[in-house]
């Protein structure tokens, strides 16, 4: 039996922040920053049977979904959108700060992203709070006056899942963002090494583009009726 | 329970051979291609075990024809099972014209069976040889599935709308009635059994067993009391649509949709009427969820449909 | 097994391995190492086999006679739901990925572990979490819903513990995708220096295959059983009819995971099967190319497959068209398989060792489950046999002649690579007689009950099939004494077994160049690849063959 | 790290354009344009998530796998929606029974 020819090659240096087995930090940040994505994959298609329900059923019944989206607050919503978006905005800062090693900037636009995130979460309360008043909350107490009660009940139903997995997923972002603002502050990042910043920037951008999709598809349809 | 072990169940409708043959085709398929494989792996494991003399295997990589062959070959064969089972499926899934309806309601855990002559019986469906009989089912719970295995049909029944299907009993006799699909505690005692008869034999028995009123006549009743022919007047001009002739027929809505009134439509229209507003007419119909069981709406319907044939008969 | 290293013929003095480098229970549970949690694994989805074993043998026995009398109808309801949950979600889905996988996915490309080790043991305590909701679910009276958890049933109807066993496989199946995620990862960016994408063994191919199927489709099951735990739990209506939802949705959503939930279970086995003949034939797999791609084609079409299970459900008959051509079009890909190891057979040196029998047993009954897969793909046949035991004796064939064979050929094959440690081969051949023989008579009744008309999950049944019930059941037994024997001398060997040496089986392939049982870091130095997989030409007498 | 640094004035201008169609989005939905309302607030968002997926997530930047990556999401999420759609847009094809 032969055995193929092997270079002999030694175990690579353990610098700062490199795992036992990987062989350098690029290989590292490859294989995390691939990892975040394929996880966000698979956020799109959890998102996504959501969004195939959703499909199904505003297909079905577009007159009712049309009456029951005028009763989601469109200035609340348009708000919340800009807040969101500025956060993406923020967020992407802090990683290009991250990227020059400027340790101030990286905790302060962190810091900035959370500001605005909560603030999301805030107004979204408030909707929240209006549709419980206006008995909009599915279950045996909804109320929906007009023809298209049964089915405005179906939208509603999606609207508290699909913005309140949304509202999820930004408290778990605001939590990952809270711990690298922590690790950022004790200097845990370089130039060299920041791909925790990156990684949950990646994350919280995400949350944004769910949003991006949700708004037109909650809020604004055939707002011209 | 040794004495016999039968393979296939009775060939009973019309289209029981049919299925049958094709099965037989699926058989034979798989039949050689087992062969085929399980004999060409014991004998190249024969053949090629390892002993002096065959010490070492010889290096093939692959052979791209060979590839190509069994892939083309598998995929036009099973094109021709998706040709032939189709062909099938389709023809299953039109009714034929001239057949006569019966209607099914599902609840856990019986078959309740409303004959259009107003006999009703549980878990026993009667039909007539010779004739095509479509079933217009649905459930009050969860899902059901009808299925007569000698005739070699299934449906699944839903709460909520109808479906439907059909069959032509080709052989008297009795044959098992099963609920396919599962529904709880008393899944596997949801069934019974399909009596068919030779046509005057089948005559005789609903006879013998009617109540006297006909499902459309006991749904007229209904009508009327429901209130429902102040509003829907056979002459037109009431605040809703007159309903004469209407199954069957396109709907223009008001949304700018055009649908078929069928079964389902009618369903729906009882119970939640604003969904669909017949375009020109206001959406004024209350609900009627609550106040008619299902199989109360199947008299409506079944009302609504002899309006249709007495139509016909004064047009024609 | 003869063709053993010289090496191992005297016992070798105490080398530091993976199992030996620490004891403490610590150290087990707190361990990072791919090979030790793919053990952890072994130990759990074991325990959650035999308790799905359990409710079989209940299930066989009630069905011994036409007559409900060994347990009640809604005991029996439980019994085959849970038997179904567990089997699949806690086993099957689990098995090979996470425990032959797990421990060799990195060592077969040169990797010292898994991109994300702290992951792969969260991943664990995940499905531990999950199982032990599953197990409580169970304990405290069981779920009656089914498998499918079909709505409305599931949601408003049934009076069992579908939430708690709902949240069980949502948790799970995070599990699931976080294994595929690190496999992904693994693949894409830690193979060794040389070892090109085909260079790769084609187990590893399967695993990439699998991980797609795990990462694009368990969150969609995940969303649509949380979407029936939050029906159940606020009484709205998503799939209610009663609001206008649609039951059907509920189907489409759940077999849009649940069938290629199937090839999740398969592919791996597929992959198994082909380093078992490329080893035991001792030649390279006959297309390579061929069977490496198929495993990615049949992740991807089996995705667009799924409303074959919908037929007569009342889903549109155009779209049942669709789906059945479909459904026609994944069977290629399976098939061009069967042909290609069929074709390795040929001209190669084949070796009796255990492994090989699982191979040559698993390539007849995958043969005999894809075959009649056919059947119901055909639309008229699937009309009369859906619901009935036709599917399953059909998924039997697949999910235990196919997956559970490659898995346990998959097993003798590497046991002596993870414990260091030969069987006795006596006994292995003995047990994989048994269990072939008694899966088909267990099995291959229940086709011919299936065109009988025998509806699935019924608890008592009209007296002319009890033959063929009788018939099953005795085969069961068979089949559980074949998987018996193998827990016991596995066991066994772990104490009492000679040292297997490195390569007890002069088997090609990086993980095999490494000591049994490997080290932590799995290599002592970073291995170089510079042949394509199953390279088998330097084979002693390879001169003399016939030209 | 061979990370490629974005300039910070192409953030802003990403930001800019995303406000401008969050803008455009919402007026759009008031005009009547019949079955294109939605087609419009769809496109407008796929731009707007294509702009925040290139550049605030560096996927321009990023190794083609990513962009594979997110292409297969995408694509298995339409398979959902369009295959399940199959079924919906095509039940009340087959025609009534000429019985009735």
């Amino acid at each position: 039996m032969t055995i193929p020819v092997r270079r002999e090659q030694p175990l690579p240096d353990r610098s700062a922040g490199l795992a036992h087995h990987f062989d350098d930090l690029e290989q590292q940040h490859a294989a995390g920053s691939l990892g975040m994505w394929l996880f966000l994959v698979t956020e799109i298609l959890f998102f996504g049977g959501l969004f195939a329900a959703y499909a199904i059923y505003r297909w079905q019944y577009p007159a009712a979904f049309a009456v029951a989206s005028h009763e989601a607050d469109l200035v609340m919503g348009t708000i919340n959108t800009i807040v969101l978006i500025g956060s993406s905005l923020t967020m992407a800062l802090a990683v290009h700060y991250a990227q020059l090693g400027n340790r101030k900037a990286v905790v302060a636009f962190l810091i900035l992203t959370m500001v605005l995130g909560v603030a999301f979460l805030g107004i979204k309360g408030a909707e929240y709070h209006h549709k419980y008043l206006d008995n909009h909350f599915p279950g045996p107490d909804f109320v929906f006056p007009g023809p298209y009660a049964q089915q405005a009940e179906l939208f509603f139903i999606f609207y508290f899942i699909m913005t309140g997995l949304h509202a999820l997923h930004m408290v778990i972002g605001i939590g990952l963002l809270s711990t690298v603002a922590v690790l950022a502050w004790r200097g845990c990042y370089s130039s060299e090494h920041f791909a925790p910043v990156e990684l949950a920037g990646l994350y919280w951008h995400f949350v944004d583009v769910v949003w991006i999709f949700l708004f037109p598809l909650l809020y604004l349809i055939d707002r011209h009726k | 329970m040794w004495s016999e072990l039968p393979l296939f169940p009775e060939q009973a409708s019309s289209v029981a051979g049919r299925v049958d043959l094709l099965y037989f085709f699926l058989v034979a398929v798989a039949g050689i291609f087992s062969v085929l494989i399980f004999s060409l792996v014991f004998f190249f494991a024969i053949r090629y075990r390892r002993r002096p003399g065959n010490m070492a295997a010889a290096r093939i990589h692959g052979s791209t024809v060979l590839e190509v062959l069994w892939t083309v070959i598998p995929l036009g064969l099973t094109m021709v099972m998706f040709g032939w089972g189709s062909l099938l499926f389709l023809r299953n899934a039109r009714t034929p014209p001239g057949s006569f309806e019966i209607y099914v309601v599902a609840k856990q855990w019986m078959w309740k069976i409303q004959h259009p002559e107003g006999l009703r019986e549980i878990n026993e469906l009667h039909v007539p040889t010779g004739m095509p009989v479509r079933l217009v089912m649905t459930s009050e719970d969860v899902i059901h599935s009808f299925y007569v295995p000698a005739f070699r049909v299934k449906q699944d029944v839903l709460p909520g709308r109808y479906t439907s299907m059909w069959f032509q009993p080709t052989r008297a006799g009795k044959y098992h009635l099963f609920c396919a699909e599962y529904c709880g505690n008393q899944h596997s005692a949801m069934g019974g059994w399909v009596y068919v008869m030779e046509p005057a034999e089948y005559e005789k028995w609903l006879s013998g067993g009617s109540t006297g009123e006909s499902m459309a006549t006991t749904g007229q009743g209904l009508f009327e009391r429901l209130g429902c022919s102040s509003c829907h007047r056979s002459e037109g001009g009431g605040r809703g649509p007159s309903l004469e002739g209407l199954l069957g027929k396109k709907v223009q809505l008001d949304s700018g949709q055009a649908v078929v009134a069928d079964e389902s439509y009618i369903r729906e229209s009882i119970l939640n009427p604003r969904a669909k507003i017949v375009g020109g007419y206001q959406p004024l119909m209350p609900t009627f969820q609550g106040q008619v069981s299902e199989e109360q709406l199947l008299q409506l319907v079944a009302y609504l449909k002899s309006l249709k044939k007495a139509e016909r008969s004064t047009t024609q | 097994m003869d063709n053993t290293m010289e090496s191992e013929s005297k016992i070798p003095e105490k080398r530091v391995d993976y199992l030996n480098v620490d004891h403490s229970l610590k150290s087990w549970l707190l361990t990072t190492d791919h090979k030790r949690i793919a053990l952890l694994y072994l130990i759990s989805i074991t325990l959650f086999f035999f308790i799905g074993g359990i409710f079989a043998v209940m299930i066989r026995l009630e069905l011994l006679t036409p007559s409900g009398n060994l347990v009640q109808a809604e005991t029996y309801n439980r019994l085959f739901t849970m038997h179904g949950m567990m089997m699949i979600f806690f086993f099957l889905i689990p098995s090979i990925p996470a425990v032959l996988g797990n421990f060799l996915v990195p060592v077969m490309i040169g990797a010292r572990d898994l991109a994300f080790p702290r992951l792969n043991l969260l991943s664990w305590y995940i499905f531990i979490i999950g199982g032990a909701l599953a197990i409580s679910a169970a304990v405290s009276g069981g779920v009656d819903t089914g498998w499918t958890f079909y709505t409305p049933y599931s949601s408003t109807y049934s009076n069992s513990h579908v939430i708690v066993m709902g949240l069980g496989i949502f948790i799970a199946g995070f599990s699931s995708i976080l294994t595929g995620l690190n496999f992904m990862v693994t693949i894409h960016t830690m193979r060794a220096p040389g070892l090109t994408w085909f260079r790769l063994p084609l187990f590893i191919w399967a695993h990439y295959a699998t991980s797609i199927i795990q990462i694009l489709g368990t969150p969609v099951l995940a969303i649509t059983i949380a979407l029936v735990a939050l029906e159940r739990a606020f009484h709205v209506g998503i799939f209610d009819p009663a609001l206008g939802g649609d039951p059907l949705l509920f189907q489409h959503l759940f077999w849009f995971y649940s069938h290629p939930a199937v090839y999740i279970m398969i592919l791996p086995s597929l992959g198994v099967v082909s380093e078992l003949i490329a080893c035991f034939t001792r030649k390279r797999i006959f297309g390579y190319k061929v069977v490496a791609y198929s495993s990615i084609a049949i992740a991807v079409l089996g995705f667009l497959v799924w409303g074959h299970h919908m037929f007569v459900s009342g889903m549109s008959t155009y779209a049942s068209l669709v789906f059945s051509i479909l459904s026609f079009l994944v069977a290629v890909p399976s098939a061009i398989k069967v042909f290609n190891w069929t074709a390795t057979l040929y001209k190669g040196s084949i070796v009796y060792d255990t492994p090989i029998l699982y191979a040559f047993g698993f390539i007849g009954l995958f043969t005999m489950g894809g075959l009649t897969g056919l059947f119901l793909a055909t639309l008229a046949i699937d009309v009369h046999v859906t619901d009935t035991y036709f599917v399953v004796a059909h998924f039997h064939y697949i999910m235990v002649g196919g997956a559970l064979m490659g898995y346990l050929g998959g097993i003798h094959y590497w046991w002596p690579k993870i414990t260091g440690r030969l069987y006795p081969e006596g006994w292995s051949k003995l047990a994989a007689l048994l269990v072939f023989v008694g899966f088909n008579l267990t099995f291959f009744p229940q086709f011919i009950l299936g065109y009988m008309g025998m509806p699935r999950r019924y608890y008592h049944y009209p007296p002319e099939f009890q033959a063929l019930n009788v018939l099953s059941s005795a085969g069961a037994s068979v089949l559980g004494v074949g998987y018996l024997i193998p827990v016991i001398y596995l066991l066994w060997s772990i104490k009492y077994g000679p040292a297997a040496g490195p390569n007890p089986f002069n088997a090609k392939g990086l993980e095999w160049q490494t000591q049994s049982p490997p080290i932590t870091q799995n290599f002592e130095t970073t291995p170089v690849v510079t042949e394509e997989a199953y390279d088998y030409s330097g084979e002693e007498g390879a001169t003399v063959a016939r030209s | 790290m061979s990370e490629h640094i974005v300039q910070k004035k192409t953030y802003f201008a990403i930001f800019l354009t995303l406000m401008v169609l969050t803008v455009t989005t919402v007026w759009v939905a008031t005009i009547d344009l019949g079955p294109f309302n939605i087609v419009a607030a769809l496109v407008i968002a796929a731009c707007k998530a294509t702009l925040v997926l290139l550049i605030f997530m560096h996927v321009r930047y990023s190794p083609r796998i990513i962009a594979l990556c997110i292409f297969a999401g995408i694509l298995w999420l339409a398979l959902l929606i369009g295959l399940t759609l199959t079924d919906y847009l095509s039940r009340s094809w087959i025609a009534s029974p000429p019985g009735l």
